[in-house]
């Protein structure tokens, strides 16, 4: 485990942490639902709710998920996945664009 | 027979990790994978149908939605909080903890309960469009992954939480385990609520 | 565990197998070893079924129309191959080969018997998952077998289940996609596992760089499986959705099948399915041909008594393989209407995957420059290996360019590129490896006699088989034709389907001798005088023949790369510490 | 209009653009031959020149390197790439991009369904008639509306595709209702069928006779049986054979959807 040797003072210091990233993730809900409200156009709609969504994702992955300090073996994994990912993502690109041109 | 196999509970010293932590994020990569489709899938049916609603407030509850989001922020908390607990030998904070996330997780079932029966009540079915196609898969398909979360969960809280006792290490890998499972599912859901529900 | 139960159940290793009870020792296994074999055993019978299946659906290619003799009454009334038949015969004859046959050979049984062993583990990293991932192969099994049962029988819209085709079929094709779910299921668990055992169970001394090719092969193998399944899963989940709640994922509106229209909410597109399906069924061919290429390295190292030319080279190869598999896929689609960018773009990474597979089989044929071969079984199923392989590569050229593509798109000469691959490749290559750990599995060689009679008639017969599909291809016969004489062009290249036909059944005749060998050598084989009767260098040859329980009753070291030899040319295994 | 002869390889070509098909096609397999005899004369002399045997002992230093192998993998690359850039890209550019002037053309529409292929001719005023899945039967398997004006001269012809020589043919190729493949072994053309999109394609014809349509994508338990035939007319039988067409579609309104295929 990655934080196999931690103290009971660090343990207590990551609970803070946890409580912080809580209250962010809550605001960023908030903030979310709220720019729905506005009902923008529809690019940029997407595009921020996707920024405010992937900004949660990240401090979910980042903090709970301890990715911002994890061994080097999960980091190349993830990325192994994350290009694999992007190919995938590419698929609608390719369905809805690639024919005759 | 597995007292043979090695760091079970001490990780690797080259990899720095142990067998169950490297497993389940192999297994999220693969889970990656599995969403990764289904989002590609959302986007080219809303790019190519012709009845989706405007914004998804239109026709679906967002208010519930919002709720149930705070919910499983919540219960991605109360996990890390209960292996925190281990981490700090505290087994009755661990349980609390445990049994929050879980009475949490049922929320989070409950509302979507309700939403589905809404949604039947009115005659819509995944049959009805292309967007009641994709809100009920996509959310099926999540709200089963809650379902094995909250198994998986409550067996750990329940039986499986002897090991304690045993083998404490080994227990805490599994606790952290259990919520990188759990946090996976919250973070699916991040990226769902705004696609269904608000955009 | 804490340490001192660790140190206290070493002592106790054997004595703990055999106190288990029947059904835990050999049916619900947590043994890597028994898991494999279960693995084999089943996987061999799945093959043996695909099989047959191909052997009938061939009778109706040669003589179309008329009565399979003796056996044909068993299914229709006149005796005669009927259509539907054909069609759902072919559709399980794909899935039963590729999903059930040989990927649970390759990576099921050799992956489980041998990863432990070549890294020195006493077992798998989590054997009650590896259990879990057999039952649930199992299970996807007994729906995909029960699925000839359902009352308009199987699948039938081919190995690949277009939509709208598949989604109109009858309700085989559920039943197919729930037997997908169980083996994709399965196959994950087995990745996991693979990969996590061959990264943490390593035993001291055995850096990434010295792990057997096999290793790497299974490795990269698990890691396709892992990242490549999902998409067909989830796929596979709407697919279902279209068929039983009425969705329209893959279905565009306005659909018209047999003069009614289809009353669902349409607005789907069946591109997408192609899109989804190819993203993992690329990689699966990799999937099919890595763990081949992983079992040829280890029998050429040992049989040429030298070691393999350019590992290195060679594990980035075959890593690079692996990635680049993953963006391919839609060469497999050229024909959907696809532009110039994007058929460009696929063309050129089809090209550019070209490069590896070739730098592979030219290390392989590098390592025979100097060597001193003797021709064991394995090692001449390992060297037919080569040139089929050989062929199954080149001939993706044509397909893999657009342009060539177009006249043999969906014609015989992708299925003789294909079977080429797997036919005469990967399982030849399977073959080998039957021959090659059979001794370290049971403690008996297989007879060589028997062993050179299957090896000759087999290369022969399968060549007779596929060889004219190339032919057959460039004729523009489209493939799965229930009756081709009805065009003008198919009945010119029948004879070629007697050709095929008969090489067929005498392939099926050349199994015989195998099937024999490998039944009843386990009780009379000659037996294996040491651990390594081959002269291997991998740590699988440290453990006695077959391995106790735990595989390493005294731990094992490694102390160097595979494939080594002392400059007086005496063997140096990984496990030997003196130099 | 001679049979053509059919063999065990490449069928005769009619088209103006199968020959550089067929010369990729060739390119490749001599290629393809060369390489593979190389590696097979390589590979025999080694088994047999390294055999196990009394005296002979294997080179175990492990550290000869070789570097033909490495310049043929770079010919190998480059060649690839020469295929891809001067061959593979520019034909197919030529066929599914550079189409021909419609006005030029013969332009049909091919509707494929299970198991049958309707050709669609828009008839004298080049205009398709619009079409409506309600109106579509046994008779009407495109759902043609006679009533559209457009529509009153359109020429439905079930399985029986036919053009002049010489002259540039578009096809607008769709399915009803599941995935099918129209090929044409002999024009070098196939053209994936798929229901929801139409797909347009070209080819021209350089001899006169008569050929099979197949389809090349199974479509279910009649797979087989989708044959349809195009029949490569002079331009003087094609005007006789559409002018006798267009007389007995607007002669007679009520029974223009009767089918013309006896008209070969």
């Amino acid at each position: 485990m990655s934080h196999g040797e931690m103290t009971v003072e660090e343990v207590k210091k990551h609970i803070k942490k946890y409580y912080v990233v809580f209250g962010a993730l809550l605001c960023l809900t908030i903030v979310t639902v709220g720019i729905s409200y506005l009902h923008l156009p529809t690019l940029q709609a997407i595009i921020l709710a996707m920024a405010v969504a992937s900004m949660k994702g990240g401090l979910v992955a980042a903090y709970f998920m301890h990715l911002i300090d994890e061994k080097k073996i999960i980091y190349s994994m993830l990325w192994l996945t994350l290009v694999l990912f992007a190919f995938c993502m590419l698929i609608p690109l390719f369905t809805l664009h690639g024919s005759f041109n | 027979m597995s007292a043979l196999i090695p760091y079970i509970d001490e990780p690797h010293p080259v990899t720095g990790v142990t067998n169950a932590k490297l497993g389940i994020w192999l297994f999220l990569a693969s889970e990656v994978m599995l969403f990764g489709a289904l989002f590609s899938t959302l986007i080219i049916m809303r790019s190519s149908a012709t009845d989706w609603p405007a914004h998804g407030s239109d026709v679906l509850n967002v208010p519930l939605a919002t709720l149930n989001t705070v919910f499983l922020i919540a219960s991605s908390v109360t996990i890390v909080l209960s292996w925190a607990a281990l981490k700090m030998k505290d087994l009755k904070k661990f349980k609390l903890n445990m049994g929050l996330t879980i009475l949490l997780s049922f929320g989070f079932l409950v509302i979507k309960y309700i939403e589905y029966s809404s949604k039947f009540h009115h005659e819509h079915f995944p049959s009805t469009s292309t967007f009641y196609a994709v809100y009920f898969t996509l959310t099926g398909l999540h709200g089963l992954h809650v379902v094995g979360g909250i198994i998986a969960n409550s067996y750990l809280l329940g039986p499986g939480s002897k090991m304690w006792f045993t083998e404490p290490e080994r227990f805490t890998g599994r606790i952290e385990c259990a919520g990188l499972y759990w946090h996976f599912v919250d973070l699916v859901w991040i990226f769902l609520f705004p696609a269904l529900y608000l955009l | 565990m804490s340490n001192d139960t660790h140190n206290h159940s070493h002592s106790h290793s054997h004595g703990g197998a055999h106190a288990l009870p029947f059904w835990r020792k050999y049916i619900f296994s947590t043994d890597h070893k028994t898991i494999g074999l279960q693995y084999g055993i089943t996987a061999i019978f799945f093959l043996l079924f695909g099989f047959g299946l191909m052997l009938l659906m061939r009778w109706q290619l040669a003589y179309p129309k008329q009565a399979i003799p003796l056996i044909g009454k068993l299914f229709t009334e006149d005796g005669v191959l009927s259509p539907e038949l054909y069609n759902q015969f072919g559709a399980m004859h794909g899935t039963i080969m590729v999903f059930l046959g040989v990927v649970p050979l390759a990576v099921g049984a050799f992956g489980n018997y041998l990863v432990p062993l070549q890294v020195g583990a006493q077992d798998m990293a989590f054997p009650k998952l590896n259990m879990l991932s057999y039952w649930a192969y199992f299970c996807g099994g007994v729906v995909m077998l029960g699925s000839f049962f359902s009352p308009n029988g199987a699948a039938a819209s081919g190995w690949t289940s277009y939509p709208p085709l598949a989604v109109v079929a009858d309700n085989g094709q559920s039943l197919w996609l729930i037997g997908m779910v169980f083996l994709i299921t399965s196959s994950l668990l087995g990745s996991v596992n693979t990969i996590v055992t061959a990264i943490q169970l390593r035993v001291k001394g055995l850096s990434f760089m010295r792990w057997p090719i096999f290793v790497w092969a299974q490795v990269t193998t698990a890691f396709l499986l892992l990242l490549a399944f999902p998409p067909l899963e989830a796929a596979g989940v709407l697919q279902l959705m279209d068929r039983i709640a009425g969705t329209s994922f893959f279905l565009p509106s306005g659909l018209v099948v047999s003069g009614e229209a289809l009353k669902v909410s349409g607005g789907g597109n069946p591109i997408l399915w192609q899109h989804l399906f190819w993203f993992l069924a690329h990689p699966e061919v990799y999937v099919l041909i890595l763990p081949a290429v992983g079992i040829v390295g280890e029998i050429i190292a040992v049989n040429t008594k030298k070691p393999l030319y350019g590992y290195k080279t060679l594990v980035y190869s075959l890593v690079f393989l692996g990635f680049m598999s993953f963006i391919v896929w839609a060469h497999h689609m050229f024909m959907t209407g696809m532009g110039v960018t994007m058929s460009t773009f696929f063309q050129a990474t089809t090209m550019i995957i070209s490069v590896p597979s070739v730098i592979i089989l030219t290390t392989y044929l590098l390592t025979l420059w100097g060597a001193s071969i003797t021709y064991t079984v394995p090692m001449l199923f390992a060297t037919a290996f080569l040139p089929m392989f050989a062929i199954g590569g080149l001939t993706g050229l044509p397909l893999g360019l657009t342009a060539s593509d177009i006249h043999l798109h969906d014609t015989y000469y992708v299925i003789g590129h294909f079977h080429y691959v797997v036919a005469p490749g990967t399982l030849f290559a399977l073959m080998a490896g039957v021959y090659f750990w059979y001794p370290k599995i049971t403690g008996r060689f297989m007879s060589d006699t028997l062993g050179k009679i299957h090896f000759w008639l087999s290369v022969i017969a399968i060549n007779g088989v596929f060889m004219p599909m190339f032919f057959m291809g460039m004729a523009g016969v489209s493939r799965r034709l229930y009756d081709q004489t009805i065009y003008a062009h198919g009945a010119a290249a029948q004879p070629l389907n007697v050709i095929m036909s008969v090489s067929a059944w005498i392939l099926a005749v050349a199994q015989l001798p195998f099937l024999y060998n490998m039944a009843t050598s386990w009780k009379t084989g000659k037996k294996v005088d040491s651990n390594n009767p081959w002269g291997g260098t991998t740590l699988e040859w440290a453990a006695s023949s077959p391995p106790p329980h735990e595989n390493f009753p005294t731990p094992v070291e490694v102390y160097r790369a595979p494939y080594e030899y002392s400059p007086n040319k005496k063997l140096l295994p990984q496990f030997v510490q003196e130099a | 209009m001679e049979q053509p002869q059919y063999g065990f390889w490449l069928p005769p070509n009619i088209s103006t653009h199968g020959a550089e098909i067929d010369g990729l096609i060739s390119t490749l397999h001599w290629f393809m031959a060369i390489l593979f005899i190389g590696w097979g004369i390589y590979l025999i002399y080694c088994l047999i020149r390294f055999r196990a045997r009394p005296g002979h002992e294997a080179d175990v230093s492990g550290n000869t390197h070789f570097l033909i192998p490495k310049y043929i993998e770079i010919a190998i690359v480059i060649f690839e790439a020469g295929l891809l850039i001067f061959f593979a890209a520019p034909i197919w550019a030529k066929v599914k991009k550079n189409f021909p002037n419609e006005a030029e053309s013969i332009v049909v529409k091919v509707t494929s369904e299970q198991f049958a292929w309707t050709i669609h001719y828009p008839g004298r005023d080049g205009k398709f008639g619009q079409l409506k899945t309600e109106l579509i039967d046994g008779t009407n398997p495109v759902g043609l509306d006679r009533e559209d004006p457009n529509g009153k001269d359109d020429i439905l012809s079930p399985n029986i595709l036919n053009i002049p020589v010489n002259k540039p043919v578009i096809v607008q190729l769709t399915a009803k209702d599941v995935i099918h493949s129209f090929s044409l072994p002999v024009m070098r053309v196939k053209q994936d069928a798929i229901p929801g999109m139409t797909i347009p394609l070209w080819f021209q014809a350089t001899q006169t006779g008569k050929f099979e349509i197949a389809c090349a994508q199974l479509c279910g338990v009649g797979h087989t049986q989708m044959r349809g035939f195009f029949n490569v007319m002079s331009q003087e039988e094609y005007d006789t054979w559409f002018n006798e067409e267009e007389k007995s579609l607007l002669g007679d309104a009520e029974s223009a959807t009767q089918p013309s295929g006896e008209n070969q």
